[in-house]
């Protein structure tokens, strides 16, 4: 069987191309879709354990991991769409009112 | 032409944090021992397990599971308020309160944590 | 279970004045302070306690009950009474409701609130007299600032947003401090407690039961702790150099928070300075004696100075306080049976007194809306009961036989100046001179105020005091009176208490 | 032994009388004055009683209420201690006492004074709180009524308290004589750490233990068990615990350089003056030197000490005595002097000599006060000597009286003051002899005697001979019979008080007219004047020289004499001149009383006060501005690290990422993970 130190530099990929995707963009859609890179790399992790331990949770969890991700998408873009009504763009760095 | 170009300069320095949790996350992956992983060798179907195990039937499962049921039903009720959250966002400016409440810069009423009302817009401090 | 009906009835009767229209209030304020006195003075009544409850002695009103596990420290409800504590105890409800019955004059604004608040504080000092066990006792001594913090910054005078945050930010800070040194000690004693119960911690402490910690040897660690413990009350006390937020908030505070801060939460620090420090760690403080007895003295002369500086009344008062618990700590540090005796019994003459000055002042201002004493002048002939407290009140505090502040400064003198443990009796000649000083400010202040030609910069109408303006007064008169001419009264059960902590100290 | 179970009411008769006047006192006639006069009346009936149980051989020594019931040691007592000392004094107060509380009649009802409860209940509670000193039995007690009679004393200078000075001069005198106090403190916590009791007389009395002690220490083998501490030896520490109760007495009898608060008593009523600044609370310095003789008597360099200041005080008052212009002044300074005399009489070894003359001064003093405050009352409360004149005529009572007391004071024979005067004066001398220190003490002493003389005939002459210089001297007030009974009263005593102990008679003539002694060779053995004789000699080492009393008490008539003849020759005539001026820039001095007021004042003032506004603004500055900068502080460095919040959500991620990436590596260094 495949180790699953091999699943999880993997996962770990997947989901610091997305980190990486966040912290260089300003455009809120490729901030969405790098979150949906983490949640696969989430996913991933999830669905190799599950293997690793021989039970079921891990890839029960992966499923709710996905519903969520729906859920999120969703929401994201919500505000993108306020983001562009009330600043002018998807550019995020321009929402800075939450500062000190 | 247009076709994507690799746009490098200062923004990505920030990139770098990611780099290096990948680092690290990538050591300790590779130093830590896990042992031999178990797999899913029983006989039966993964999926219709993955499906009892929602709804608590863990007895009928052919492996070895948690009952998600109360998972299941949170979960579900989450998506729902989301979905219903994202259309309340989503709605366009006529109505839709909670966009007034999230609008700055233009209303007279709707600072209330003393914020200049000049910076609002443009000192994004980010870029 | 008397304990706990005493602090359970200051709560009801919060939770009832703060619901109650303002209208109402300060006689349901004063009818609900009245059942916790009543039951104080029952439980004098009936105190049989013998011993030092720190020192396995037997308590009065003794209740246990497991409270909250955890892993090899177990949290009781643990509450007790012995000769210390009980007159502590009958001060609080003595002065709270007197406190209330000054407030009927001047606070005119969100009463329920205010009576409420009063109420609610009066719990929590119940609570750090009665509580045995850390866990709780912490709660409830963190429990007095919050109402103590409101009450100055609602209430209080101009500036009184500063003076509470000092006030707060002050003596949290401290609260931290004593709680690290105290869980170095707890941490410290590893498996040789079982509980936070604190007669348990300061039995196993005084049977040197103390490991080591982290590589930290524990005569270190108990030196450690006694410092922290010690700069953690000593903001509460205050002693010098950590008084300064004490005038500030007297200043600001409305008068009946004012009775409550000097009479009662003043106490709380040397309370914890007897219970901690003095019981506890007994014997780094005896190393240490001539050191303290040191700070004391400065404490003393020093405060007494400062009070002969001011012109506000109330900033005499509480400077004043400043010097008068020098005299507590040099008490406590004497190792005497009149040493720490009189120190408890300076506690509470020190209650009563500096609560009948700060509600002479309170009527004062009440009238006449200043309290600089440059501003009016023969006041005697318009207002002659409150001058006359005021009088008595004042040669109280200058230490007049007769009057408990006498009985309580003598017993220090005299437990100090052959104490064994500090020694030389020189620094305690020295903190006598205190009484040199508090006579010179006091007369002084009163020279200035009471006598001479009526004149009233402020232009307010001066009349004679009012009745349930003058019944705290009366009332606190004839408490020093009482304990002064029998010092018995309260010095009897002190004494008891006192007994074991100084038995064998040579 | 009846008697002497009624001992208590003596104090507590005027402490009843001090409550009635207090809370019904404007509801009775008179203010309450009745409640006081019945009061002090019952207590002098008690007094005599106890007087003449002591005459019979009987006295008490009691602790009646324990204060504090500590155990065998720590034990503090109230009691009371009766013996011919003290039976003396109980006289002496209740009797001037009674006699001020009907003065007062005449002289605070009578003028339509207001605020009188306040002055009978006043005048109840001093009474009470001296008679308790008195009675005491035990340091700690005596102290505790020492403070409350200056409580009193506050209380009644300061009764009219609309004015300016008499709350100022209140505040002075309590001032002044707290000073003292806190050495008699001192000295009382030193006594009960050294011996572990205060009691006065008995076998467990400190007195005896410090001579056991010091016997012991003499011979070597181990004395009492007595603590000292400083290292010093018994003998050393025990003149230092002399020393600090002596504050307290140089602070109440007004000896130099405590002197200061008297004259400036004086703005309180007269007949207070008589009572408290005269006859009885300043005498309770040297009452308590007196009663605890036997433990002085071991200490010869403290001895010295009290002669030493009661010597120069007698003279050094009297010469501020010279130049006064208000009546009660001149009194004033005569008092301190007279003071003087009983201080050089104890430091001397003249024991009986010092009660001689604190008891015939009691009486004549008050008398002159009274007499000066009939004459106040002609004069429409008018002070200054030179506005009176020519008085004589029109009063005569009061004249004749004053003189008595006048003549008693000068020591002219055979007025009280002649007899006691010149004991004192023998006593300092035969045992001066033998000691210069003592001997110059006895020098300014018998010069004193000369200004004595002078002060008050220039005071007699001026205020009753001449014309009358002023309006109201040509039509004085008339005065009641409620003073003019204690006129009589104290005038009649001050004549025949001193033929209780005619000492020089009796040493000449060999008849038994000393009585005052043979009534001090009590019969309570540790205050007997035997004991206290015996200690003078073993102890303190005073041998008295062989003297005849005859040539030192013609030289102290005829000084007196000198003097009294010098005022009446320079005032005497229809209308007398100052002579002050001739004393040239003596004078000043002397009218400024030796600036001693001023440094005082300095001291309170100068130092003191700026002092405390130095540590005021050290104070509000540096330690409440550490804790300020604290505050400031923290509050900068709050709003420079929140500049972290930027609002820009890709920042907080970049944080988010670095936080954790550093939380990995922690744990994993830590844990050992690599």
């Amino acid at each position: 069987m495949v180790p699953i130190q091999y699943y999880l530099l993997l996962s770990a990929s997947v989901f610091c191309i997305g980190l990486f995707g966040v912290l260089t963009r300003n455009n809120a859609l490729l901030f969405l879709m790098s979150v949906e890179l983490m949640l696969t790399g989430a996913n991933i992790n999830l669905v190799a354990f599950s293997a690793q331990t021989g039970t079921l949770t891990g890839q029960v969890f992966s499923l709710f991991v996905i519903a969520l991700a729906a859920a999120e998408v969703a929401i994201g873009v919500g505000i993108v769409l306020a983001l562009v009504r009330n600043f002018e763009g998807v550019d995020v760095t321009r929402a800075t009112t939450m500062r000190w | 032409m247009n076709r994507p170009r690799l746009k490098l300069g200062s923004h990505l320095v920030s990139g770098l944090a990611a780099v290096a949790l990948f680092v690290v996350l990538a050591a300790v992956f590779l130093t830590a021992p896990f042992g031999d992983p178990a797999g899913l060798v029983a006989e039966g179907s993964v999926t219709a397990a993955i499906g009892y195990a929602l709804i608590d039937r863990t007895g009928l499962a052919a492996f070895e599971t948690e009952g998600f049921l109360v998972a299941l039903l949170v979960v579900g009720v989450v998506l729902d308020a989301a979905l219903d959250g994202a259309l309340l966002l989503a709605k366009s400016e006529s109505g839709g309160r909670i966009v007034t409440a999230l609008r700055t810069g233009t209303g007279d009423d709707s600072r209330t944590d003393g914020g200049d009302r000049e910076t609002g817009r443009s000192d994004g401090g980010g870029e | 279970m008397l304990i706990e009906l005493l602090i359970g009835l200051c709560l009801l009767g919060a939770l009832v004045v703060f619901t109650l229209p303002d209208r109402y209030v300060p006689t349901a304020a004063l009818t609900a302070s009245l059942f916790p006195l009543v039951t104080s003075f029952v439980m004098l009544a009936g105190f049989d306690a013998s011993g030092n409850a720190f020192l396995g002695g037997e308590l009065a009103y003794e209740t246990t009950v497991r409270w909250i596990e955890l892993a090899g420290l177990t949290i009781n409800w643990h509450v007790g009474l012995d000769g210390i504590s009980m007159p502590l105890l009958v001060l609080t409800t003595v002065l709270t409701t007197l406190a209330i019955l000054t407030a009927w004059t001047p606070i005119d604004a969100r009463r329920s609130q205010f009576y409420g608040l009063v109420l609610f504080l009066e719990a929590g000092l119940l609570g750090v007299f009665a509580v045995l066990d850390f866990f709780a006792w912490l709660v409830f001594w963190e429990a007095v600032l919050v109402p103590m913090y409101l009450l100055i910054g609602i209430w209080g005078g101009p500036r009184r947003k500063y003076a509470a945050i000092k006030f707060f930010v002050y003596t949290n800070v401290a609260t931290l401090v004593l709680f690290v040194g105290f869980f170095a000690l707890v941490f410290g004693l590893g498996d040789s407690i079982s509980s936070l119960d604190m007669p348990a911690i300061a039995q196993a402490l005084r049977n040197d039961q103390l490991g080591s910690l982290g590589g930290v040897a524990p005569g270190t660690i108990k030196l450690a702790a006694f410092v922290a413990l010690f700069a953690g009350f000593a903001v509460k006390v205050p002693l010098v150099p950590f008084h300064t937020w004490l005038p500030d908030a007297h200043v600001e505070a409305p008068t009946p928070v004012s009775i409550v801060l000097a009479g009662v939460l003043l106490k709380m620090g040397t309370y914890a300075f007897l219970r901690f420090n003095f019981t506890m760690l007994a014997d780094v403080a005896r190393q240490y004696a001539q050191l303290i007895a040191l700070l004391a003295v400065v404490s003393v002369v020093y405060g007494a100075l400062l009070a002969l500086a001011q012109q506000d009344l109330k900033r005499i008062v509480a400077y004043s306080s400043i010097s008068s618990m020098g005299y507590v700590l040099l008490g406590l540090v004497a190792y005497t049976v009149y040493g720490v005796g009189g120190a408890t019994f300076q506690m509470i003459s020190h209650g009563l007194l500096s609560g009948l000055l700060f509600a002479c002042v309170g009527v004062i201002y009440n009238t006449t809306h200043t309290r600089m004493v440059g501003d009016m002048s023969g006041l005697a002939d318009r207002m002659p009961i409150t001058t006359g407290a005021f009088v008595a009140g004042a040669f109280g505090y200058m230490g007049l036989p007769f009057m408990s502040g006498f009985a309580a400064e003598f017993f220090v003198f005299r437990g100090a100046f052959g104490s064994p443990t500090i020694g030389s009796p020189l620094l305690t000649a020295v903190a006598m001179f205190g009484i040199v000083i508090v006579a010179g400010y006091l007369l002084y202040a009163m020279q200035r105020t009471l006598f001479g030609e009526f004149r009233l910069d402020t232009d307010y109408e001066v009349g004679r005091a009012r009745l349930h303006d003058a019944v705290p007064l009366l009332v606190l008169l004839a408490f020093t009176i009482a304990i002064g001419s029998a010092p018995d009264l309260a010095f009897g059960m002190i004494r008891e208490a006192v007994g074991p902590l100084v038995e064998g100290v040579s | 032994m009846a008697a002497f179970d009624y001992a208590p009411a003596i104090a507590v008769l005027p402490l009843a009388s001090f409550v009635i006047a207090l809370v019904a006192g404007r509801y009775m006639p008179k203010g309450g004055a009745f409640a006081g006069i019945l009061a002090t009346g019952g207590s002098l009936v008690l007094s005599a009683w106890m007087a003449f149980a002591v005459a019979g051989g009987d006295t008490y020594n009691e602790s009646l209420y324990t204060f504090v019931d500590a155990g065998e040691e720590l034990s503090l007592h109230l009691g009371v201690l009766i013996d011919p000392l003290s039976a003396m004094m109980l006289v002496i107060v209740s009797l001037v006492a009674f006699l001020v509380h009907v003065f007062s009649l005449g002289y605070m009802n009578d003028e339509g004074e207001t605020g009188l409860p306040r002055y009978y209940a006043g005048l109840g509670l001093f009474s009470a709180s001296m008679l308790g000193f008195v009675l005491a039995d035990n340091l700690f007690m005596a102290f505790m009524f020492f403070e409350m009679v200056g409580l009193c004393s506050w209380l009644l200078i300061g009764f009219w308290f609309r004015d300016a000075a008499p709350p100022s001069a209140a505040k002075k005198a309590f001032l002044v004589t707290r000073f003292g106090d806190y050495f008699f403190l001192v000295g009382v916590v030193a006594v009960f750490a050294t011996f572990g009791t205060a009691a006065f007389a008995g076998a467990e009395s400190f007195p005896t233990i410090a001579e056991e002690a010091l016997a012991g220490g003499s011979e070597g083998a181990g004395g009492a068990a007595v603590t000292t501490f400083f290292g010093l030896d018994p003998g050393a520490w025990f003149a230092v615990i002399a020393l600090l109760i002596l504050g307290g007495v140089i602070g109440k009898s007004a000896q130099f350089p405590l002197h200061t608060w008297l004259p400036d008593a004086m703005e309180g009523p007269t007949p207070v003056s008589a009572l408290i600044h005269a006859a009885t609370m300043v005498a309770a310095g040297v009452y308590l030197v007196a009663r605890i003789y036997g433990f002085y008597a071991l200490l010869p360099t403290v001895l010295a000490v009290v002669a030493f200041v009661g010597g120069f005080t007698a003279l050094f008052a009297a010469t501020m005595a010279l130049v006064k212009n208000e009546i009660k002044q001149v009194l004033a300074y005569s008092t301190i002097s007279q003071y003087g005399y009983m201080m050089l009489a104890l430091g001397a070894g003249g024991y009986v000599a010092a009660t001689f003359h604190l008891m015939t001064h009691a009486f004549f003093k008050a008398l002159l006060f009274l007499g000066a405050g009939a004459v106040i009352i002609a004069m429409h409360h008018g002070e200054d000597m030179w506005e009176m004149g020519g008085l004589r005529k029109k009063m005569p009572v009061t004249y004749w009286t004053f003189l008595a007391g006048s003549l008693a004071l000068a020591g002219i024979f055979p007025f009280a003051g002649f007899w006691s005067k010149d004991e004192v004066l023998y006593e300092a001398l035969v045992h001066g002899l033998n000691d210069p220190l003592l001997l110059g003490a006895y020098a300014m002493g018998l010069a004193a005697v000369f200004v004595t003389g002078f002060y008050t005939f220039r005071m007699v002459v001026l205020t009753f001979h001449g014309k009358p210089r002023s309006d109201v001297a040509r039509d004085p007030h008339g005065v009641g019979w409620n003073v003019k009974f204690p006129l009589v009263v104290l005038g009649a005593l001050a004549v025949v008080a001193g033929f209780l102990n005619m000492a020089p008679v009796a040493e000449l003539t060999g008849l038994h007219v000393d009585y005052l002694h043979q009534w001090f060779v009590g019969p309570l053995e540790a205050t007997s004047l035997e004991t206290y004789e015996g200690l003078i000699e073993e102890r303190a080492g005073y041998e008295a020289a062989e003297l005849s009393p005859l040539l030192p008490a013609a030289v102290s008539l005829a000084l007196a004499l000198a003097g009294a003849g010098l005022a009446v020759v320079l005032y005497r005539g229809a209308e007398p001149t100052e002579h002050t001026d001739r004393l040239g820039s003596a004078k000043r001095v002397l009218a400024s009383n030796y600036y001693q007021d001023e440094y005082q004042v300095w001291l309170a003032e100068g130092l003191t006060a700026r002092v405390a506004r130095a540590a005021d603004t050290f104070d509000q500055g540096i330690i409440d501005g550490v804790v300020n900068g604290t505050g400031s502080v923290s509050l900068l460095s709050g709003s420079r690290v929140r500049r972290i919040q930027t609002g820009v959500v890709s920042n907080y991620a970049a944080l988010l990422t670095l936080g954790l990436v550093a939380l990995l590596v922690v744990l994993g260094v830590t844990g050992g993970w690599f």
